[in-house]
């Protein structure tokens, strides 16, 4: 007689909640009429709101044979998952319908992979870990493609999956190998045997096989490739939510991983950890330079903040960690909002993803304009705006814990933003100097411009007064201690 | 006695590792790998793996490759490779590149190699996987199952007939 | 005390500004005010000073900046010497300023003129009465932007922009060196009070002194257009004709002559500087002096005479008699602006030629003009009684005297050939224009307005009398009222005294001597200097020219190679370097990205062997 | 009885193989084929250290990756079928539109 | 008081968002308000600020970020409260200047500006170095976009070379604001970012070199000190005349102000290490910066090459590091203000007339414009630095700070008082004298009565500052000696190792 184990259902209750929430909406849709899927739109929120109430206030604990975990990093992952969800979900329906895509399948998967980057958060335990990736990956790979007949979004879907698929056959690879030379894949247990182990070229080996697998996520380079083809062949909603919920789960993983569960051997990653994050966000911001296109842009300047990221997880200090966690709600306002803006945008019956379509733009709509020039100069990391304090979190973290290291990549870092306000004050300055575009359409939705509007008081928000934000990743970065 | 077994069956597993690489046919490539996963099983047997055998030869074999099968027969005779090579030194750059890291792979795989612990007779039967997944692998068997019904979602999206005029955007 | 001098001030301030409302007449009885303000101050002061002549009344005004232990005040200073020179700087400025009125009468833009000369008025009483160098300072750069825009006033001739410009320029050369010198003495005193440097002047180290006197001292060539910066006031005669009288001749230039009267504690207590004085007013006088010989604009010779005469201050500065200096300073103000407004008054008759060649004949038409030029010359020529005989002998004796104690005849020697060399060019330059027959473009002369000749007429009289002021015969009226103030009593510093009746009767040969030379030349119809001597002073020893080779043309070149090759080349060519490096970096990283996901997933293999194999290794 | 390494050996040599069938190869179909080698030869690895280490975790494991497998097969010849519908072809690389 | 000093044209800025896009003159008018109330709130700052005093006045405190140890302060001393002064005078001329000539997007345009003078202005008083450097930072935004949108043609080169140039360089101060932060962990024993606390640390010299290079690099980019200055000739020439007018007049000074505000406070022995260096490339700037005036063709270019050479005096008075050099140069900071500001008003009202920039279409404009002609010649003359004006107050001291530190500074220094005049006056003349050279001499008019209203202002403060200067030599002489007395500390014990 098989008896389950002790375990806690409240504790996975938000996990649950959006499941259910996507069963539901994947049964209401078919019962629906096609001119009702508001509907879908209101139940998926509805589940969401609640969600995260639940991941508010839900206590922290460990279940399931030690396979999940809740503490501030995992409500901190969850909270951003859900945020970005709502948002994936609210940009969604009006280009759907414009585009005749209009499908409650969308939402189902737009869901789950917000649960999967949730789960990535809480996950205790590598195969958790691979299997809460795949429920967020393969979501997203089918998000790439529902533009359906549109070949560049089954390229980009075909590109995603493939390489995707590549990639996580690497991550598994080093499970195996960790679970060879330590006999576990619990995190906890997998520390202590490796630390026992000392140097041993398996562990090595399969600890840097994860990070291809997270780093491929993370679209750190040089596992970057796929990211500006998939974000340009994506339809525009999907790129948006999966430019962020993946770079959320993948980072949550990361934190876990790194700095929280192998703080012990940052000696072993430190340096590779380093180096990847410089070498992103130098490959990021050059290769952005010269974009012509809005999305490949947006893609481009997500790996370069992959790197300033990733710097905060190669220095691994709480206050490294607190500054991730910042970055990450600060990069996923801020992009999000960035591409909520093109999806209001129409040209030639087609999606505005020239920067040249954003031309004028602030005669025509000078508040969704003012919100883009926020986005811009915030993904510049200029103050007063969110991407100022997250920048200066990292970098101040990257000094004060990094020795001659974070230094190094401190500068690198703030150099590679000066390169990056070129391209981004670009965007700006064609909406606010140039001709209105010819052929640009612009649909005010009410949900979109929402969005626009909630991501952008939030990336001002935290520029001005991110104290809050900072008090609660700085609980993230009190695990550490 | 034992590598009176295995080494065959690691023989036919090369033999059709390079098959599926090599095959100009992608039928051929199929076959090939069912003889892959075939010849696995026999090895899962003799590491005292029999429910996953047994998985391996109804799930791989009797799904998987059959999937592939279906595919290959829906396409038909088109699903070749174009005539042109468009990537001239991506071959021996792979080549190269793959002989590398096989060696750190095989570096890495057999450090963490060790002598094999002795083990009780019910190991890998169905009835200890199988409490295993209901009771410490509790969640994750519910994700497994997550991940089904994504795959499910995903044949209904992308197996549809597309909209009429789909295809927002450039092309 | 106070108050004649606050109205002074503001007669200058407030004449400024209402002459630009009203006509000149306005401008002009601002001017008398502040003559007879001076004239008042002086009766005022003329009581006290019987007993000690030497005192200096200190009028604060208000504190004008600080900083540190800087402390500088502004304050007016009245004695003796700032005395006489406010009363030739408004006695003169006054004549011309009415002669003005004539002259200037059909100008259209007449408020701006006087609105000028106004402000150069009040510029240069402030130079003269300022308590404080830095005050001094601004009245010395002042009078110079005055001349600067007098000089270009009429701005649409381009000769006339040019030379303004030219005169401010090097004027601002002297200047840095002026305020070089002021840094120097005031971190060496702790001070710019003028009492307080000419009392702690003499306690300064040697080299000290030395040093802060030259500096002055090329502030002062570039204001009294000694060598090697006198090259502005020959082209400052594009000036109104007036304007060259007042500023070119008779007031501003005199500004370097007053400069080292006042500091003269310093300049006297420093040999070697003096001694550069000496040599440098000397070589001033004989180069203009010859230059002047080869010259056929009227004006010109008259402004190389100017620098000539400076020239003979500097000499008396150099030989340690500052009273001699000021003495000629006084005559050769007189005598100066009489010649110009002579000179103004022919140019006035025929309608703005002034080339002698193209003149002649004018002193049956222009009698009046005529008298006064050749008063003038005789008195430039140093005849006597004329005033100019009284100061330049005084000069000539006291650098005798200088030769004899120090046994440097060289002041000396240039300065008696000078005084020849005087005489025959004036001689020239008058009988070119009044004798012989009448030019060709002189169509109906005809006499100036009495606005005009009036002022002549009264410089014409202190031209004649004016050496008394001087003269022994007259008891040295103006030597004993400033020989107490000027520290070191002329001729002091003399061992053996020189046989003055001798060199007075050199002198006088000398000048009469230049004079029949004049005149035989001019009857002869040959020109005074041969052949290459001719092109060579012709071309003003090609100072100019080699000016304008040496440091104007590659000055400019300088410029020009800066702002093109090296700043938009290198420099902003470095930073487009930059630019573009990472443009072409970033397009490479676009070309990586080829659209082939076989290539993608190479490089994840890349990637991996890459981190695996470091990480193994490690 | 044959020991681990043998077995691990033949793991990484499979995985290789799929690995370079990934790079090599142009038809997506067996691109997909040779990344269920690669999965297989994970599978491998995971039996053998489960039986190296006598606990259950690693055939657990690969019950899981089967799981994963399948679906990535599902999804991504479903994929496949969508762009050869359009494209009348299964060559990878002349899915290249998307570039630069 | 400060605060609201600070955040009282962002208000305006945000209530000039309100008002609908076509009513130009209303928005014309809320912009000038809202500039001259700022401007009352400076007036009154100086009032009531206590000259006698060398300390932070007014100073406000509040957490802003304790997480990492940023705090809200503000506070004002001597140079900061000049310094405020000048951008509260000149904001509302800039505004008054552009009456007329911008037409296009006015509504962003004042908002730009306003925008502008806030981070400006909490430039000046922020005590707190995030704060400091977010408010420097946000300077860049609304400057470039001044440049980039109402510039003439190639102005997005130009706003883009101003904003990566001059972030670049202060990126690095960025992170050495961080080291600092990060050393004042272990040497304090608290997370700040506070001016005065860090101002308590002894850094070892080695790494206040760092530091300072660092720092000075920003500073000496915004200055700019010769050869960092290339972005500014094409920002001034492609900028409309109000962004040329800020940007000279206020811009300029952050960095010389950045000098004067961290270089003794923070890094003091650096500072004294540096200073022959710093003094060597002001020298170069002044001279070179004169010479490359002179062959310009361009008015506007010719203009700022000419600030080259200014603030050239500004940072030889500041290397001079005693009292007649840095008040010197605060004061040539307020001249160059002035002074240039106005120029580029002069050349703003030649270009709204005719459309052209270069000095060959131009000749003979002072008989068409008189009065013109007079504003032009005493703007000239106060940019030549004379007597009674206000730059001569500005040289006088600082050539004489130099002199006391060294001669040779002074005498070089001096060179440039020669050259100012040589290229001013050319270009004055080839303008304004000579025949009347103009493709439509009929829209040569003279000042209207708003543009002579503006000139006026600044002739007024061109002599007030020239004849009574210790209007504002009194209000920082207290705060200059205090800023000095801290280099006077580590001078004790270097006495054997400097030569001075």
């Amino acid at each position: 007689m098989i008896t389950p184990p002790a375990f806690d259902l409240t504790l996975v209750a938000p996990e649950l909640i959006v499941f259910g929430t996507a069963l539901v909406v994947l049964m209401v849709d078919l019962w629906l009429a096609a001119e009702r899927r508001g509907v879908l739109i209101a139940v998926s929120l509805l589940g969401l709101a609640w969600a995260a109430w639940m991941a508010a206030v839900a206590p922290d604990g460990v279940s399931f044979a030690g396979m999940y975990v809740r503490d501030a990093l995992a409500r901190a992952g969850q909270l951003l998952a859900l945020g970005v969800t709502a948002a994936g979900v609210l940009v969604a329906p009006e280009y759907l319908r414009r585009g005749g895509l209009d499908r409650g399948e969308y939402y189902v998967l737009v869901l789950v992979a917000g649960a999967g980057a949730m789960l990535m958060a809480a996950s205790r335990d590598l195969l958790m870990l691979f299997l809460s990736l795949e429920v967020l990956s393969i979501p997203l790979y089918i998000l790439a493609a529902t533009a359906r007949g549109n070949p560049r979004s089954q390229e980009a879907g075909m590109k995603y999956f493939l390489l995707g698929a590549f990639a996580s056959a690497f991550f598994l690879y080093g499970v195996a190998l960790l679970y060879g030379v330590t006999g576990t894949t619990r995190l906890p247990d997998l520390a202590t045997a490796v630390a026992r182990l000392g140097s041993s070229a398996p562990a090595a080996a399969g600890l840097g096989l994860l990070v291809i697998g997270l780093g491929f996520k993370a679209a750190m380079v040089p596992f970057h490739t796929w990211a500006p083809d998939v974000y340009e062949g994506a339809p525009f909603p999907a790129a948006a939510f999966m430019s962020v919920v993946a770079k959320v789960g993948a980072f949550v993983a990361l934190l876990r991983l790194f700095p929280l569960t192998l703080g012990a051997l940052a000696d072993q990653w430190r340096l590779l950890l380093g180096v990847l994050s410089a070498v992103t966000m130098i490959v990021g911001n050059l290769a952005a330079l010269t974009q012509t296109g809005y999305k490949r842009l947006l893609a481009y300047s997500s790996i370069a903040h992959t790197g300033y990221m990733m710097v905060g997880i190669a220095i691994g200090t709480p206050a490294a960690v607190a500054a991730v966690i910042t970055y990450l709600a600060v990069y996923a306002a801020m992009t999000t909002g960035a591409f909520a803006v093109a999806i209001a945008l129409e040209r030639g019956g087609g999606e505005a993803d020239r920067i040249e379509d954003y031309s004028g733009l602030a005669g025509r709509a000078p508040l969704l304009a003012l919100a883009t020039a926020v986005f811009m100069v915030s993904l510049a990391g200029l103050p007063p705006t969110g991407g100022f304090v997250a920048k200066l979190g990292v970098f101040a973290a990257a000094v004060e814990g990094g020795g001659p290291g974070g230094l190094a990549l401190a500068l690198i870092g703030v150099l590679t933003s000066v390169i990056s306000v070129y391209y981004y004050l670009r965007v700006a300055y064609v909406m606010y100097a140039g001709e209105a575009a010819g052929m640009v359409r612009i649909h005010a939705s009410p949900l979109v411009n929402a969005v626009v509007l909630l991501t952008a008081l939030v990336v001002v928000q935290i520029g001005i007064l991110p104290a809050a934000v900072t008090a609660f990743a700085q609980q993230v970065g009190g695990l550490l201690r | 006695m034992e590598w009176a077994v295995f080494v065959p069956t690691a023989a036919l597993a090369l033999a059709g590792g390079v098959g599926v690489i090599a095959a100009r046919q992608p039928v051929h490539s199929a076959l090939a790998l069912l003889m892959v996963l075939a010849s696995l099983a026999v090895s899962y047997l003799l590491l005292a793996a029999q429910f996953i055998a047994v998985l391996q030869v109804i799930i791989y074999a009797g799904a998987i490759v059959v999937l592939f099968l279906f595919v290959i027969m829906l396409l038909h005779a088109r699903s070749g490779e174009g005539p042109r090579e468009k990537l001239p030194r991506q071959r021996a750059e792979a080549y190269v590149f793959a002989a590398l890291y096989l060696g750190v792979l095989l570096a890495a795989a057999l450090g963490a190699a060790a002598p094999l612990a002795s083990i009780a007779a019910e190991f890998g039967t169905a009835q200890q996987v199988g409490e295993s997944l209901f009771t410490t692998y509790l969640l994750p068997f519910e994700l497994a199952s997550v991940i089904l019904l994504v795959g499910i979602v995903a044949a209904t999206v992308l197996g549809r007939r597309p909209p009429e005029h789909a295809g927002r955007g450039k092309g | 005390m106070v108050w004649p001098l606050l109205g002074w001030l503001t007669n200058g301030l407030i004449g400024r500004r209402l002459s630009r409302a009203l006509a000149g007449e306005l401008a002009c009885v601002t001017v008398a005010a502040s003559f007879v303000s001076a004239l008042g101050v002086l009766l005022a002061v003329r009581p006290a000073g019987a007993t000690d002549a030497a005192v200096s009344i200190v009028i604060p005004l208000f504190r004008w900046l600080g900083a540190g232990d800087l402390w500088i005040d502004a304050s007016l200073i009245i004695d003796a010497l700032s005395l006489v020179m406010a009363l030739v700087v408004s006695g003169v400025g006054f004549l011309i300023h009415v002669y003005s009125l004539g002259y200037m009468a059909d100008d259209p833009d007449l408020p701006r003129y006087f609105a000028y000369l106004n402000l150069f008025m009040f510029a240069m009483l402030l130079l003269v009465l300022a308590g404080n160098l830095l005050v001094l300072f601004i009245g010395w750069e002042l009078v110079g932007v005055c001349s600067y825009l007098l000089i270009g006033y009429w701005f649409a001739r381009p000769a006339a922009a040019t030379a303004g410009r030219k005169a401010f320029i090097v004027n601002r050369i002297g200047d840095a060196a002026f305020l070089l010198g002021l840094f120097l003495l005031f971190t060496q005193l702790r001070t710019l009070d003028i009492l307080q440097i000419r009392d702690g002047a003499p306690h300064l180290p040697e080299g000290v002194r030395t040093l802060a006197a030259l500096l002055l001292f090329a502030g002062a060539t570039g204001k009294s257009a000694q060598l090697p910066l006198h090259v502005w006031l020959p082209d400052a005669m594009e000036g109104p004709t007036p304007v060259s009288a007042l500023i070119h001749a008779a007031t501003m230039v005199t500004a370097g002559v007053f400069l080292i009267a006042r500091l003269d504690r310093l300049f006297l207590t420093a040999p070697v500087a003096l001694f550069v004085v000496g040599i440098v007013g000397a070589l001033t006088a004989f180069f203009a002096a010859t230059v002047a010989l080869r010259q056929y604009d009227l004006k010109r010779v008259l402004a190389y005479s100017t620098i000539s005469q400076l020239g003979y201050m500097f000499v008396a500065m150099g030989a340690l008699a500052p009273v001699a200096g000021i003495f000629h300073l006084v005559t050769q103000a007189f005598f100066k602006a009489l010649l110009f407004l002579a000179a103004g008054s022919v140019m006035h008759a025929m309608h703005d030629v002034i080339d002698m060649r193209r003149l002649g004949g004018l002193a049956r038409p222009l009698r009046w003009t005529a008298g006064g030029f050749l008063i003038g010359v005789l008195a430039i020529a140093g005849v006597p009684p004329f005033a100019g005989f009284f100061s330049k002998d005084l000069i000539l004796e006291e650098a005798f005297a200088l030769g004899l104690s120090t046994g440097n005849f060289l002041p000396y020697a240039l300065a008696l050939v000078t005084a020849f060399v005087t005489a025959l060019y004036m001689t020239r330059a008058a009988m070119l224009t009044f004798s012989g027959r009448p030019a060709e473009a002189a169509a109906h002369p005809h006499e100036a307005p009495p606005s005009m000749l009036v002022p002549m007429t009264a410089l014409a009289a202190l031209s004649v009398g004016g050496g008394l002021l001087g003269a022994r015969v007259a008891g040295e009226p103006l030597v004993e009222f400033l020989a107490p103030l000027i520290g070191v009593k002329a001729g002091e510093g003399a061992v053996v005294h020189p046989p003055a009746g001798l060199l007075v009767g050199i002198s006088i040969a000398v000048a009469l001597a230049g004079i029949v030379a004049g005149i035989a030349v001019h009857r002869g119809r040959r020109d005074p200097a041969l052949g290459a001597i001719a092109a060579f002073l012709e071309r003003r020893w090609y100072i100019d020219d080699l000016y304008d080779a040496v440091i104007v043309a590659p000055g400019r070149a300088l410029a020009r190679w800066l702002a093109g090759p090296v700043d938009l080349g290198i420099i902003d060519g470095a930073v487009n370097a930059v630019g573009r490096v990472l443009a072409a970096v970033g397009r490479a990283a676009r070309r990586l990205q080829t659209g082939y996901a076989r290539q993608y997933a190479l490089g994840v293999l890349v990637g991996t062997l890459i981190i695996v194999g470091y990480w193994m290794l490690r | 009885m044959v020991p681990a390494p043998a077995y691990l050996a033949l793991s990484a040599v499979l995985f290789t193989l799929g690995a370079v069938g990934v790079l090599v190869r142009r038809n997506a179909l067996i691109i997909f084929m040779a990344v269920e080698l690669m999965l297989n030869s994970v599978n491998l690895a995971f039996v053998t250290f489960a039986r190296q280490h006598g606990s259950i975790d690693g055939q657990v494991a690969v019950f899981f990756v089967l799981v994963v497998a399948a679906v990535e097969v599902v999804v991504g010849l479903a994929l496949i079928v969508d762009i050869f519908r359009s494209r009348e072809t299964v060559d990878i690389d002349d899915v290249d539109l998307l570039r630069g | 008081m400060l605060s609201l000093l600070i955040f009282l044209p962002l208000a305006g800025a945000v209530l000039l968002a309100l008002l609908p896009r076509e009513r130009q003159a209303a928005i014309r008018w809320a912009g000038l308000a809202a500039s001259l109330a700022t401007l009352l709130v400076a007036a009154r700052l100086f009032q009531i600020f206590n000259p006698a005093s060398g300390d932070m006045q007014f100073v406000a405190h509040a957490t802003w970020v304790p997480t990492l140890g940023i705090g809200y302060a503000v506070g004002v001393d001597g140079i900061s409260l000049v310094l405020v002064g000048l951008t509260a005078v000149i904001f509302p001329l800039a505004l008054l200047g552009s009456w007329g000539s911008i037409t296009e997007r006015l509504k962003a345009f004042t908002m730009s500006m306003l925008g502008l003078e806030t981070a400006i202005l909490g430039t000046f008083l922020s005590l707190d170095l995030i704060l400091f450097y977010v408010f420097w930072e946000a300077v860049l935004i609304p400057m470039a976009f001044l440049i980039g949108l109402w510039g003439s043609e190639n102005r997005r080169y130009a706003a883009l070379k101003f904003f990566l140039y001059t972030m670049a360089a202060s990126v690095l101060m960025l992170v050495a604001i961080i080291a600092l932060h990060v050393i004042a962990i272990d040497g304090l024993g608290e997370r700040t970012f506070d001016l005065a606390r860090l101002a308590t640390l002894s850094l070892p010299p080695e790494v206040q070199g760092w530091l300072f290079a660092a720092f000075a690099l920003a500073f000496a980019v915004k200055v700019p000190i010769w050869p960092l200055h290339t972005w500014l000739p094409d920002a001034h020439t492609e900028a409309p005349t109000a962004g040329s007018v800020i940007l000279a007049a206020i811009l300029l000074k952050l960095g010389t102000y950045g000098f004067i505000r961290f270089g003794p406070t923070l890094f003091p022995d650096a500072l004294l290490a540096a200073a022959p260096l710093l003094a060597a490339l002001a020298i170069i700037g002044i001279l070179y910066g004169a010479l490359v005036s002179w062959a310009q063709t361009d008015l506007k270019r010719l203009v700022a090459f000419s600030s080259v050479s200014h603030l050239g005096f500004v940072m030889l008075g500041l290397a001079a590091l005693n009292v007649q050099g840095f008040q010197g140069g605060l004061i040539q900071m307020i001249n160059h203000g002035i002074s240039t500001g106005a120029l580029f008003l002069i050349v703003g009202v030649l270009y709204e007339r005719t459309h052209s920039r270069l000095i060959a279409d131009y000749g003979g404009v002072a008989a068409r414009m008189p009065r013109f002609a007079a504003v032009f010649t005493v703007v000239m003359l106060s940019s030549a630095a004379l007597p009674g004006t206000n730059g001569f107050v500005g040289e006088f001291l600082i050539l004489l700070g130099a002199f006391r530190t060294s001669a040779w500074w002074a005498a070089l220094g001096a060179g440039g008082v020669i050259l100012s005049v040589v290229y001013l006056l050319w270009a004055y003349q080839q303008v304004m004298h000579g025949p009347l050279v103009a493709k439509h001499p009929d829209r040569l008019v003279d000042l209207t009565r708003r543009e002579l209203a503006v000139f006026a202002a600044i002739i007024v403060m061109i002599f007030a500052v020239g004849l009574y200067p210790r209007v504002l030599l009194d209000r920082s002489e207290a705060t200059v000696n205090a800023v000095l007395a801290r280099l006077q500390r580590p001078a004790a014990t270097a006495v054997t190792v400097s030569p001075r």
